[in-house]
């Protein structure tokens, strides 16, 4: 299928893309890796005006630990995570997801950045941001801001970016020797969107105890959710099977799913309790603490 | 438009429109061993390598988006008459039925390789998983990626008698 | 530049049963196959179909001018501009006529209403997506049990009033036909007096074969030559000229089908689609050659779907496990024009093999066809018309009454097989069995994968709250269709042709009516020569697919090849033998009564050391002819099958499920097959491994469901579930070998044994694994969340 | 696929107001988001060309509009049909209007939505949150117009 026809910018410099995306305004979208935008225009269902293409902005391919944050720049591509050997070893969560984002071949282009400002509904990095507290640094015409993942994640399909405004970095804190997390996925098969997911991220106190929990569950709502209340009913208690038992029946609460093809309503928070239970017991497992 | 970019190690001057699907590119340019399957980035008939070592749905590009890179497909994998590994390995392991998806899966399993230079039968099923094939059930594409592997690791001349 | 001829290795003389690697590879895996696509010709124009979005409506007018003013937009036309042609219906090979552009109304989601003719493909994309058209929406019938509902919508406005159709009466204006076979009163009575008795419903979902190369085609009409080229996605390409014959008027002479390389079939490439039509129609009309190739959704959504079986199942049984009688009643849901792809006296094409493995001495079934708001069809997909959703029935049922006897599965079976001796074994239903021995291939499975060890691990399990499944399928199919007293399409009978062209250096030049996708025939056929003529098989080359060459056949698909142009291919090459017989004594210098072929040789009888060979004799052919004998060693043989082969198989699966998430993860899989006599082991067994895969995806995913107003919910693969090598099961494989009686060569067919055989083996598995939970019956797909209802609702609950 | 919404909307201004409002096809058009241009053909109907934009779902619709006012039985009736993306919608909803007082009135409404084609096959994994926000919207506007009068 032929996309219908657009303007092409490559701009070369990051004020080269902003003041495109100035001039252009909501007739704009920003090509990334493109493996959501461009097949949503071979259907037609997407018929911007101007794309901006970023492939060629120098210095936004970096993978780098700064400040106690692990720093992923705007182009950073999906298999680029999954390909570390050192986000393999330390960072479980992250690592975890990018052997699961749609399929192997896409994953190549797939950017985690992009991922995140389209935050589709069913979105992997989404969730993985949540519970690892990440953080959006964005870049506009006032300058440079940095929002928390809650701030930024605003709707389906909806970021505070602003109009003129781009994306440069995710940042996902680093985590300590006590800390671990997984990703909980069921998909039809491969490349499909999530049935359901949870993903998951645990701190551990030197006495055992829970010092921190985040989990994000996706494909269970509009948008990809933070299960507040069983990171509070985590918080500080030492893990039991019933403990982990009461925090993902949680995620079943806040969960609020469409019924489609992939399951109904009922079925897909279910999936999101299980998975949350097997995300945490994953985690705890990598902290070679055995709850069963 | 006009792109410049590298098929196969030549240098090509394309004339596109922006909208131009890399995939039609390359076809147009008269290498249609890159194939089209679906609209959907799924079935990954397409797969073409970009810059050596990344593989690229070519559907799922715009060819502008690969002026200045290099492309690999499937007619620049043998050298001469001498066919690359993987395409003796498919043949020597019915690796192929129709042929539609082998182009994709060979560039794809290239690919593979060069980031894992001896997987296990997990790991290329898991490698292969964006690329679809209706003939074959895959089995022998696996035990095609199994015997390229090897071939690959062996010390060149050394392949005959050990 | 360098010529890419790969060194593929030379192989000799390689006959019967010997795994030669294929020959066909050496393009396609340098990227120099030649599908349809790869096709481009000077000043070709490229067309974009107009699709409609509602699955029943009216249409209230078509506005083209937006998408004329599009630079590089040529034409467009609608139902009007075909009418004026006499092409805007064509018949379809079931008996009943279709739309090429919809005509007042729109019959189904994605029907096509214009068609738009461009210079470039983006041109045509752009023009298709400007073309206006204003619909009224009318009540939709989705539901095959609410179509002949007395105030159910009518579809077919244009033979509301036909109280006949193609294959008898018809009582609503929604319903096509009503096929029954058996006696059913003889059956009912025996059902009566079954000590045991089992119902089930079960439907076999609607499938759509989606081979990764979607249809196409490009029209060539030569103006000055008045001779039309089609190139065409077609697995029957003679058909398809004479079909093009018969519609277009023009002569068949003057029409050449070229099927080039063909990226999979599978059953889809075998009817003639409306976009086919519009491309030849446009370059009639436009008199430049028209390229049209599918976009996947157009593929998905208008192409050939297959199965939509609805059915219902009776058996009777003797307390101790014997079947005694069977009844089926099936309602079929062939969409809005009956275009199914079934040989013309069978409607429900050979589903009448319900009986299956079994000694059923009582049988009786009934299939009655609608129409509803979907796309036509009713290809055999992978399948020998039918026989796939027939196979399933039996075997689904066996289990079930398995279930109620409280007997072992494969006991059940032994119990009941159609023993050796037997055969010919005619059937309560009609056919006659040429052989099997079903007991042994049932054998070898569970010999194979452990079946009494299996079955100890489950009642452990079991006990410990875990749950697996074995399940079992022993099923047989019926191909090769056939034998010209019972078998035609459209009148032309079911034979398929080969020819043999010897050249004096003794290489030799193939041609059969068959058109393989995949399935290896230039490597299969050159083996079959080479094991009856004793030529080199690389001398000898395969061509199919240009019927300005290659004798006429019916085309590859339902696993006709190797019955029907395989026996063709033996007794060709045994024609020429016979002759080349007259030659070799001229040269040896004796009388024809002392030669004898021995070792792929001719010989004189008991005198080893004298002899020639085929090259020779081939030579001689040209260069010294015996006296009187017309020079030259070529023919042409037309084989028609005096039966239909019978292949069968004995299917093991093991699979494990996950008490969180209702997942089915199939452990083992053991795939025992019989079809008789193997020509080259290597691609029986890629068959195999590509027939059970696409079995399990039918098992696990494959569907074309709709939503109430019609919508399609499959059209494209994120909707279309096919699997990946992560989803595919690891299979195991292996055969026995009971040759056909009647085939020249033994060789029943196989490619489709594994798709019409696996998936009762899944889901029996699957309702093994719960029957403990007091489950009979899952429909497929099995999807996880099924699975979790029964898992849910008996309490069953795990991270 | 079939959507079915819901909602209320305390509307700042008088029943006779609203009343008035309802029966200015030309007003009603401008609660449309992203409105592109209207034909107004009666004062019952209307053909609006509306921009939508829905994730990453962005294209112009083309709507026939019919009001329906029934004050006898306070209610409007809606009636839309029209489509774009080569897919098709139908859309009927009715509002209940309930005077609150003589400044403030409730409009109570539903909605029962049909989606054809790829918008729905394609982009019905996210339509209905979207299309949802939508209508919600156009009741809003409705709301917030309705006041300024």
């Amino acid at each position: 299928m032929i996309p219908a026809a657009f303007e092409y910018k490559r701009p070369m410099s990051l004020e080269e893309a902003l003041s495109h995306l100035a001039q252009y305004g909501a007739d704009a979208r920003v090509l990334a890796g493109g493996q959501s935008l461009i097949p949503a225009m071979r259907y037609r269902l997407a018929q911007p005006a101007v794309l901006v293409d970023i492939n060629k902005l120098p210095n936004l391919g970096y993978m780098k630990e700064e400040n106690g944050m692990l720093c992923l720049g705007a182009l950073v591509r999906d298999t680029d995570v999954e390909f570390s050997p050192e986000i393999r070893s330390r960072y479980h969560l992250i690592s975890d997801v990018s052997m699961v984002v749609a399929d192997p071949i896409v994953r190549f282009r797939a950017t985690v950045v992009g991922s995140l400002c389209h935050n589709d509904p069913s979105g992997d990095w989404a969730a993985a941001a949540i519970a690892a507290r990440a953080q959006m640094a964005i870049q506009g015409p006032g300058g440079a801001r940095v929002e928390p993942i809650d701030r930024f994640l605003v709707d389906s399909f909806a970021t505070s970016i602003g109009e003129g405004e781009m994306a440069v970095e995710v940042r996902f804190p680093v985590p300590n020797a006590l800390t671990s997390g997984a990703y909980e996925k069921i998909e039809r098969k491969v490349g499909d969107y999530a049935t359901a997911a949870a993903a998951v991220q645990v701190e551990l106190n030197p006495d055992g105890t829970i010092k921190e929990a985040g989990i994000g569950i996706t494909a269970v709502a509009h948008m990809a959710l933070r299960v507040e209340e069983a990171e509070k009913i985590l918080r500080g208690q030492k893990p039991t099977l019933e403990l982990i038992r009461a925090a993902a029946e949680e995620a079943r609460k806040i969960a609020n799913p469409n019924p489609d093809a992939r399951g109904s309503a009922e079925y897909k928070k279910d999936m999101a309790r299980v998975l949350v239970g097997r995300g945490l017991i994953k985690a705890l497992k990598r902290l070679n603490v055995v709850v069963a | 438009m006009e792109i410049t970019l590298k098929i196969n190690g030549s240098e090509k001057k394309l004339s596109v429109e922006p909208r131009t699907l890399l995939v039609h590119a390359i076809r147009d340019a008269g290498l249609t061993g890159t194939h089209i399957g679906c609209d959907s980035s799924s079935c990954g008939v397409c797969t073409v390598v970009l810059d050596g070592k990344t593989a690229v749905k070519s559907c799922t590009m715009f060819a502008v988006q690969a002026e200045g890179h290099e492309i690999t497909t499937i007619e620049g994998m043998a050298q001469g008459d001498k066919l690359h590994p993987l395409q003796q390995a498919f043949h020597d392991q019915h690796g192929l039925q129709c042929g539609y998806c082998t182009p994709g899966m060979i560039m794809a399993a290239h690919v593979l390789l060069q980031h894992n230079p001896n997987p296990t039968e997990e790991e290329i099923r898991f490698g292969l998983s964006g690329n679809l094939c209706r003939c074959t059930g895959y089995q022998n594409i696996v035990k095609a990626v199994q015997q390229a592997a090897q071939m690959l690791q062996q010390p060149a001349g050394a392949a005959a008698d050990d | 530049m360098a010529v890419q001829t790969p060194n593929l290795e030379p192989k000799g003389i390689q006959g019967l049963g010997k795994a030669i690697k294929r020959k066909e590879d050496a393009r396609f895996i340098v990227g120099k196959g030649n599908y349809l696509d790869d096709i481009n010709l000077p000043g070709m124009l490229y067309m974009a179909l107009v699709h409609s979005p509602y699955a029943h409506a009216k249409i209230l007018n078509i506005d083209t001018s937006e998408a004329l003013k599009i630079p590089g937009v040529k034409a467009v036309i609608t139902a009007k501009d075909l009418a004026a042609a006499g092409l805007s219906w064509i018949p379809t090979l079931a008996g009943d006529k279709q739309m090429v552009l919809a005509d007042g109304k729109v019959l189904y989601q994605h029907q096509e209403v214009a068609a738009v003719y461009a210079e470039t493909r983006q041109a045509a994309a752009d023009g298709a997506a400007a073309v206006q058209v204003e619909y009224e929406p009318l009540p939709v019938v989705v539901d095959p049990y609410k179509a002949t509902a007395p105030d159910a919508p009518v579809l077919r406005e244009d033979i509301k009033d036909q109280m006949s159709g193609a294959h008898g009466p018809r009582r609503h204006p929604n319903h096509i036909w009503t096929w029954e076979v058996g006696s059913k009163d003889e059956t009912e009575k025996a059902l009566a007096q079954s000590e045991v008795r089992i119902k089930q419903h079960m439907v076999y979902p609607r499938s759509h074969p989606a081979p990764l190369e979607p249809c196409g085609c490009i029209g060539d009409m030569n103006k000055a030559t008045g001779r039309l080229t089609v190139y065409m996605t077609t697995q029957a390409p003679h058909a398809i000229r004479t079909v093009l014959s018969l519609v277009t008027k023009i002569p068949e002479n003057n029409i050449r089908v070229i099927s080039p390389d063909i990226g999979g079939g599978f059953g889809n490439k075998v009817p003639v689609y409306p976009g086919y039509v519009c491309a030849i129609v446009g370059s009639i009309v436009l008199g430049a050659p028209v390229k049209w190739v599918e976009t996947r959704t157009e593929n998905l959504t208008t192409t050939g779907f297959a199965r939509d079986f609805h059915m219902d199942i009776e058996i009777g049984a003797t307390k101790d496990g014997k079947v005694t009688a069977m009844k089926v009643y099936t309602l079929a849901d062939h969409g809005a024009f009956d275009a199914a792809a079934d040989p013309s006296k069978y409607p429900a094409g050979l589903f009448s093999i319900c009986t299956g493995s079994y000694d059923f001495q009582k049988a009786y079934a009934q299939v009655e066809a609608v129409y509803t708001n979907k796309a036509p069809g009713g290809v055999a997909y992978r399948c020998s018309f039918r026989v796939t959703e027939a196979s399933y029935l039996i075997e689904r049922s066996m289990d079930v009454l398995a279930h109620e006897l409280k007997m072992d599965p494969a006991e059940l079976r032994l119990k009941n097989f159609i023993q050796p001796h037997q055969f010919p074994y005619p059937s309560a239903l009609g056919w006659t069995y040429d052989s099997g021995d079903y007991e042994k291939t049932l054998k070898v499975a569970l010999e194979r994968i452990g079946y009494h060890e299996l079955r100890k691990e489950q009642a452990e399990k079991r006990a410990r709250g875990e749950l697996m499944g074995i399940g079992i399928s022993t099923f047989t199919e019926i191909v090769g269709a056939g034998p010209s007293k019972d078998f035609d399409i459209l009148g032309i009978k079911m034979f398929d042709g080969a020819e043999i062209r010897v050249h004096p250096t003794g290489s030799a030049i193939v041609r059969a009516g068959t058109r393989h996708q995949g399935q290896g025939h230039e490597t299969t056929w050159a083996q079959i020569v080479s094991e009856e003529l004793g030529l080199d098989v690389d001398k000898i080359i395969v061509e199919e697919g240009d019927t300005d060459t290659a004798p006429y056949g019916l085309g590859t698909y339902a696993s006709r090849s190797t019955p029907t142009a395989g026996g063709a291919m033996a007794l060709a090459a045994r024609r020429i033998r016979e002759k080349a017989k007259k030659i070799a004594a001229h040269l040896l210098e004796v009388s024809e009564n002392d030669v004898e072929w021995v070792d792929k040789k001719f010989q004189v009888k008991g005198v080893p050391g004298k002899s020639v060979t085929m090259n020779e004799v081939a030579f001689a052919a040209y260069t010294n002819p015996p006296p009187g004998l017309e020079p030259g060693l070529e023919t042409t043989y037309y084989y028609d099958p005096p039966n239909l082969t019978f292949p069968h198989g004995a299917y093991v699966c093991v699979v494990d499920i996950d008490k969180g998430t209702g997942e089915v993860k199939v452990r083992r899989f053991v795939a025992i097959d019989d079809c008789g006599t193997i020509i080259n082991p290597m691609i029986v067994e890629g068959q195999v491994h590509g027939g059970l895969t696409e079995g399990f995806a039918m098992a696990f995913m494959q569907e074309i469901a709709f939503d109430e107003q019609g919508n399609h919910l499959a059209s494209n693969f994120t909707d279309y579930l096919l699997p990946t090598a992560l989803e595919t099961p690891k299979w195991e494989t292996g055969h026995t070998v009971t040759p056909s009686p009647h085939h020249p060569i033994g060789a029943k067919g196989v490619g489709e044994s594994p798709t019409v055989g696996s998936p009762a083996a899944f889901v029996n598995a699957v309702v093994d694994a719960l029957a403990h939970l007091g489950v009979r019956h899952i429909d497929m797909p099995i999807t996880r969340e099924k699975v979790w209802r029964v898992l849910r609702s008996a309490g069953i609950d795990a991270f | 696929m079939k959507l079915e919404y819901k909602g209320q909307e305390n509307v700042q201004a008088s029943p006779e107001k609203v009343w008035k409002f309802i029966q200015d096809p030309q007003k009603v058009a401008s609660c449309l988001p992203d409105l592109k241009s209207v034909e107004i053909k009666d004062d019952k109907n209307m053909v609006a060309t509306v921009g939508v934009a829905v994730g990453p779902v962005r294209g112009t619709f083309k709507f026939n509009i019919e009001l329906d006012p029934r004050p006898d039985e306070n209610k409007v009736m809606v009636r839309i049909r029209g489509g774009g993306l080569g897919s098709a919608v139908d859309l009927t909803a009715s509002a209940d209007i309930k005077g609150q007082d003589n400044q403030t009135t409730l409009l109570d409404w539903q909605g029962q939505a049909t989606v054809s084609g790829p918008a729905a096959t394609v982009g019905g994994r996210v339509l209905d949150a979207q299309a949802k926000r939508l209508i919600e919207t156009v009741f809003a506007n409705m709301g917030q117009k309705m006041s300024e009068v």
